[in-house]
């Protein structure tokens, strides 16, 4: 049994973390949260010259060519600074979408630039208020033209192409959905910026009208292609939470060594020690969980999309627990914009729902646990 | 066991929706009705003025501080009569959120240590609204340790050679002393003694020369708190309320009136997540009808009503002439947690789009994101839910005090991490 | 507003403490967990001679005709000292059931019996595992006489009648279900006690066979007045609880101010004083939704089905809580057989399930707010 | 990362399968797999006898202890392949139940700190399960504070002039001392030094005059714990392990194992309601398919998973030659409180049935109605929730430990509330 990371692997999450901590401190995440600009460009420059916007993508493909558990240890080292650039866009959903249904000519036409950060990608499912399915869905495809609107497109407002999901048939099953390709710097297309719980991370509206959108995949398939990909997605932004959770207990346990109340260390307190065991109890149970979806992705075992509804739930808990009691043990200071507890209790909020909420992933969770049981 | 009114009350309650239907300024009823969570109240007008003049408007015919001895501006109303015209006042009451400290702390305050003078001089204006006040307690150190407080208060002559004292030191989340005329100060005056013993109350003018103030920004982007700096600040003897030494003491009246205010009818956010799920649908229909929704409905309108409930013990305890206690700390303490639940779930009610924090696309979103960050705060202020277990544990219970490491220990040798 | 018990209502309930607190201590639950004898026959006669078991019976019928305000604050004081007697099923049930649906002659035979202790009652719905439902029940009435069995039944193997749920006519809806009085004694009937999580209380399967059954309300009226009763029982039971809860979290409190540990009383340690407040806290909220159940039921208030669910569920969670944790401020002792805090854990689970479960009672409360707020 | 055996590791499983499959007791497997919790096992047969041939047939065949020294009648396997005994053992490791205490705790102390003639004497047969051994460590005036134990052990002479210690005092929850033939004491030698100072461990031949055991009767009406009396029984110098006064560094070895073993694979439950719910309906039809249900589960598969993968984890730690640490108090912990969350909560699914509590009627029932009396159990035993949160908090999270009253103070000047 080697239920672990290897020490290679552990020592790429070395170089992440010592890379993040010099180009990623607080305040670069500040910077983009009170609006100087969408994303961190400088970051993303250099996440992309450390290769880490490729490094699950085949070298064929400007990638690093390592494997999916070196993926997973990159994102937990983004989730710890809670890095404010287009990773998860970019790399979890774009670049996977490309490597799970891309021709080779999307391939060829993508993955380098998605790699070397040359272009950002994005996925764009949402219409608005309420859970997406197939039956809800407007934005449609008629003659290789998209119309319809998005809300919210994670980095939409600073993507250069997005993969939509849009009725390609009509009908209310999951077979009239496809997937499409599309050029934001296209005709077609307008992009407002919104705000969000996590101002952090830009999001936007995107509106299409006649846009020359690009099959991906086979037609009806989309629906299935995106299932896939949203479970690999949901285990490499498990593994951004589980870093988060850390971090922010981390930040809960200085301050508590630190901080003096009654002649002592409010760490001292059995109410702030357990509220400390407890917070490193979930974060704890998460990591275990997002492990085992590390090696189901690693491996594409059968139990994949268990695996991931599993380390997505328990990670979406545990960032959330820890992020909100970590402002508890800070006090009053914990909820002052200048300490930095609310950052992470934003983005545990926005990383709960980006792929859906977690009552759609508890319920995802225990009918994949009954088909196996049933099988 | 019933809801009615006394005839007495109801004899109250019509006098007071009468007086309310004729003066309010319904202009403003709809804005105020739905103003968010820490939202800063109105918009459309300027909010401060508007407070000003229905709280003008209210002591003018009589309605000001309602608890209040009529000579200091009140009406020598009684407890319940105060409830009733809370009842009665409804969404108006949001306009009155500026006077909330000092009618409810500072007020009450100088009654009870104030020279009769003073009393005649500064509870009328604090009543009518005129003049705001602020409360100066809690610091960088202090945190949930309130008497480990460190703004120093030190014995001068003033030019005309009269008893001075002089104050350095820094206070911090102090609501509203942008706008206040007067605060109400706790300070150190003897160092050398444990910490409950060294400390003097004052009120000073809050324009003093040395008083610097700076706003606060919270979490959620409103900046209601405030640090506030004293360099030398001078306030003649004469402010000083109760014995010097005696700060502690006087500080119990005040913050026994602030659990009380704060803790009562605190907002849990299950009406407002109760009507999304009467709008919103789920993959198993309306959110309402949806089985999983409906399990975590019933565990908050539990919370939701037996807080309502117990809030009418409390209520029925004044109209028997009895004092509420400190059961009292259940409501913040269940509030708190329960909003902070309530809105995540709401937003995740709402999908991917829970995420949105613009009331354009979504009013739901943007409330309840603004419950998501509110309660935070709400834990925290006023008792942060780790002290008003402790309260309960020790005042209701009767389990012993948490070991004091620091007792009887001088104030100048307890460990400390310093200001932060 | 006078949201209180008025000084003689309270005086009541000092009274039935005292009367209590001699007549049922400890010891006397134990004689019955412990099998001695079914229930504690001294103690019913005792609350029979002071008048307990009518307290909320018009006087024409044998009772107090005292108000349910009355009975509440009685109820209360039975579930502080987990009373071992039929009291929930004689007068929560039986009487309530002969109240809201008698005949002046079922009355006349069986509420003057009841009051005084002489007979016994109960009601007979569950047939086994699984929720009863109008679909679900098949115990049937034909031509008077009823054919099925009953499990479990509180009392069953103690009472001289029973009201029992069954079918009168064919189909799966509500229609089809009467209520029916047995008597116990006669033709047709056999019992068999069951062991059930608290044998301080018995229970008991009922099998029928062709046994003499009498209609009780209007044939198809069944399930209404079922759901009636149960919510005047949820709100009396909910007393129970409420008096179980405090008495629990007095346990906690009195032994962990005299139990030391590392020098010290444990009361003084955080992680037992904050168990102990969380415990008062839910108790105090069961409490004020109890008065508000009490309230509804003592006024007939629009409200009762609404405030029912509200004190049944918040009741229900109280007393699990607080018996739970009364347990675990015990320590090791805490789930030893002689001490007295296993008492109360098993009545805390036998009262969350014996009018339908706490998930029933959820769903129930939601249906209810719903239909107000539509209305 | 994977879960494969290394090639090693696979040849010993597949060495140990075959064996197992050749010797188990297979006619016991099927009441094995369904025994309750704490309903102690097998019924169609006695108990100990099975116990004691299943162990001295793995002793023969040296598969008794694999972690122990091959002298001492242990294999000298590693770690791991312990883990692997264990998973191959499945069921038939519940036989072994019995000789946890002695084997976990009892014999690694004895390796630890006995002579190598009182090696050889008793740890081959405690290793084969001809001799039982169990821990004398809990008093009822200790409970949590293990330290507190006050059972005197006193410096006398034998009759052949030889140095004994008289033993006085009460020890409890002493599991299995009813079959036991050996004992680890741990005593108080001198009540005059701060508490940890003045201990001393022995063992002891449990059938010593002066000895007196009674059974504990549990919730659940099981008696697997005992009190157990002391009155003047002597003991021979010769059988202190440690130092005089050295008693709790030696017990400190003993419990680290304990909390080990106690803490690894614990049971939540979980599996066995989620098969209650794939058969049970409730109003929305089959349970795993009611979303009321689901969203329940979905967390509590969530820690049962968490539990398992941590397992794992410290599985891999072993394998690779590490030693797991405090951060497996988690396994107690989180499994305890599920178990007793889920019990009430499978109850709860049968409504009104739920309280039955006969295996003919609802096999279901009786289980999860076991878990439910036997869960609270759970959550003391070992470390209860409250001393495992503080020993993540400290251990692993490095913050301070509680404030000491009792500390640095001679053991008979401690307050205490006296014996129970």
């Amino acid at each position: 049994m080697n239920f672990e990371f290897s020490d290679e692997q552990k020592q790429l999450g070395t170089e992440a973390r010592r890379f993040l901590e010099a180009k990623c401190p607080p305040k670069a995440v500040r910077a983009v949260l009170e609006g100087a600009q969408p994303f961190d460009r400088e970051l993303w420059k250099g996440l992309a010259e450390m290769g880490f916007l490729g490094v699950a993508v085949p070298e064929a493909y400007g990638g690093l060519g390592a494997g999916y558990l070196e993926l997973c240890v990159v994102a937990e080292e983004m989730g710890r600074v809670i890095a404010p650039v287009p990773f998860s866009s970019s790399v979890f959903l774009a670049t996977e979408f490309l490597l799970v249904a891309g021709s080779e000519a999307q391939k060829q036409a993508w993955l380098p630039k998605l790699c070397s950060g040359e272009a950002i990608g994005t996925f764009a499912l949402a219409e608005g208020v309420g859970a997406a399915t197939p039956r809800t869905l407007k934005a449609a495809v008629n003659g290789g033209t998209l119309t319809g609107t998005k809300l919210p497109v994670a980095d939409g407002d600073i993507a250069d192409f997005v993969i939509v999901a849009a009725r390609s048939a009509p009908g209310s099953d999951e077979r009239g959905i496809s997937l499409y390709i599309v050029d934001l710097h296209g005709a077609g297309v307008t992009r407002e910026p919104v705000a969000t719980i996590d101002p952090s991370r830009s999001h936007a509206r995107l509106t299409f009208q006649d846009a020359p959108a690009e099959l991906l995949g086979a037609a009806g398939e989309g629906w299935s292609i995106l299932s896939q990909v949203y479970d690999r997605a949901a285990i490499l932004t498990a593994f951004e939470q589980v870093g988060g959770s850390d971090r922010a207990l981390e930040m809960a346990r200085d301050y508590a060594l630190e901080r003096m109340a009654f002649g002592r260390p409010i760490g001292s307190f059995q109410a702030v020690k357990h509220m400390l065991a407890d917070m490193y109890v979930s974060a704890t149970l998460a990591r275990s969980n997002g492990y085992y979806g590390a090696w189901a992705l690693s491996t594409g075992a059968a139990e994949l999309p268990e695996a991931a509804a599993t380390a997505r739930v328990s990670a979406t808990q545990a960032f959330q627990h820890c992020s909100k009691n970590n402002i508890q043990v800070h006090g009053g200071m914990g909820f002052t914009w200048a300490f930095d507890c609310h950052l992470y209790y934003r983005r545990s909020n926005l990383l709960a729902l980006n792929l859906g909420p977690l009552s759609q992933w508890e319920d995802k969770l225990i009918s994949r646990l009954r088909a196996r049981n049933a099988a | 066991m019933n809801f009615d009114d006394t005839p007495e009350e109801a004899a109250f309650r019509a006098e007071v929706r009468a007086w309310i239907d004729a003066n309010a300024p319904k202009e403003l009823h709809a804005e105020l009705a739905t103003a968010g969570f820490g939202s800063g109240g109105v918009k459309s007008v300027d909010p401060m003025a508007a407070s000003k003049a229905w709280q003008k408007k209210k002591a003018e015919a009589g309605w000001a501080c309602l608890h209040w001895p009529k000579e200091y501006g009140g009406r020598g109303a009684s407890p319940i009569e105060r409830v009733i015209w809370g009842q009665e006042e409804g969404v108006y009451s949001a306009l009155s959120g500026v006077f909330i400290i000092g009618h409810g702390m500072c007020g009450p305050t100088m009654m009870a240590y104030a020279s009769e003078a003073q009393k005649r001089r500064h509870l009328p204006p604090l009543a009518s609204g005129e003049e705001i006040w602020c409360q100066l307690f809690s610091e960088p150190a202090g945190g949930s340790d309130l008497a480990g407080l460190r703004t120093k208060a030190e014995r001068a002559k003033s030019e005309d050679g009269g008893d001075d004292w002089v104050i350095n030191g820094q206070k911090i989340w102090t609501s509203g002393a942008q706008h206040s005329d007067w605060g109400l100060l706790i300070t150190r005056t003897d160092p050398t003694v444990p910490k409950h013993k060294g400390l003097t109350m004052f009120f000073l003018d809050m324009r003093s020369p040395g008083v610097e103030i700076r706003p606060i920004k919270q979490v959620n982007g409103q900046s209601g708190f405030n640090e506030v700096y004293f360099t030398d600040v001078r306030i003649p003897d004469a402010q000083r309320l109760g014995a010097v030494g005696g700060g502690w003491g006087v500080s119990l009246t005040t913050l026994m009136n602030e659990r009380l205010s704060i803790g009562s009818g605190m907002s849990t956010g299950f009406p407002e997540l109760f009507d999304l799920c009467s709008r919103i649908e789920t993959a198993n229909g309306l959110a309402v009808d949806d089985p999983a929704v409906r399990s975590k409905l019933a565990t908050w309108a539990c919370r939701q009503s037996g807080l309502k409930y117990t809030g009418f013990r409390a209520i029925s305890a004044l109209s028997r002439g009895e004092t509420p206690g400190p059961e009292n700390s259940i409501g913040k303490l269940v509030a708190g947690a329960t909003m902070q639940d309530i809105a995540a779930f709401a937003l995740d009610l709402q999908a991917e789009a829970g995420i949105i924090n613009d009331p354009e696309i979504s009013a739901a979103n943007a409330r309840f994101q603004a419950m998501l960050l509110r309660s935070p705060a709400t834990r925290v202020e006023g008792g942060t839910d780790e002290i008003l277990r402790n309260i309960i544990a020790e005042r209701v219970l009767g389990l012993p005090a948490d070991i004091r490491v620091d007792k009887d220990v001088p104030f100048n040798q307890i460990p400390t991490s310093g200001a932060r």
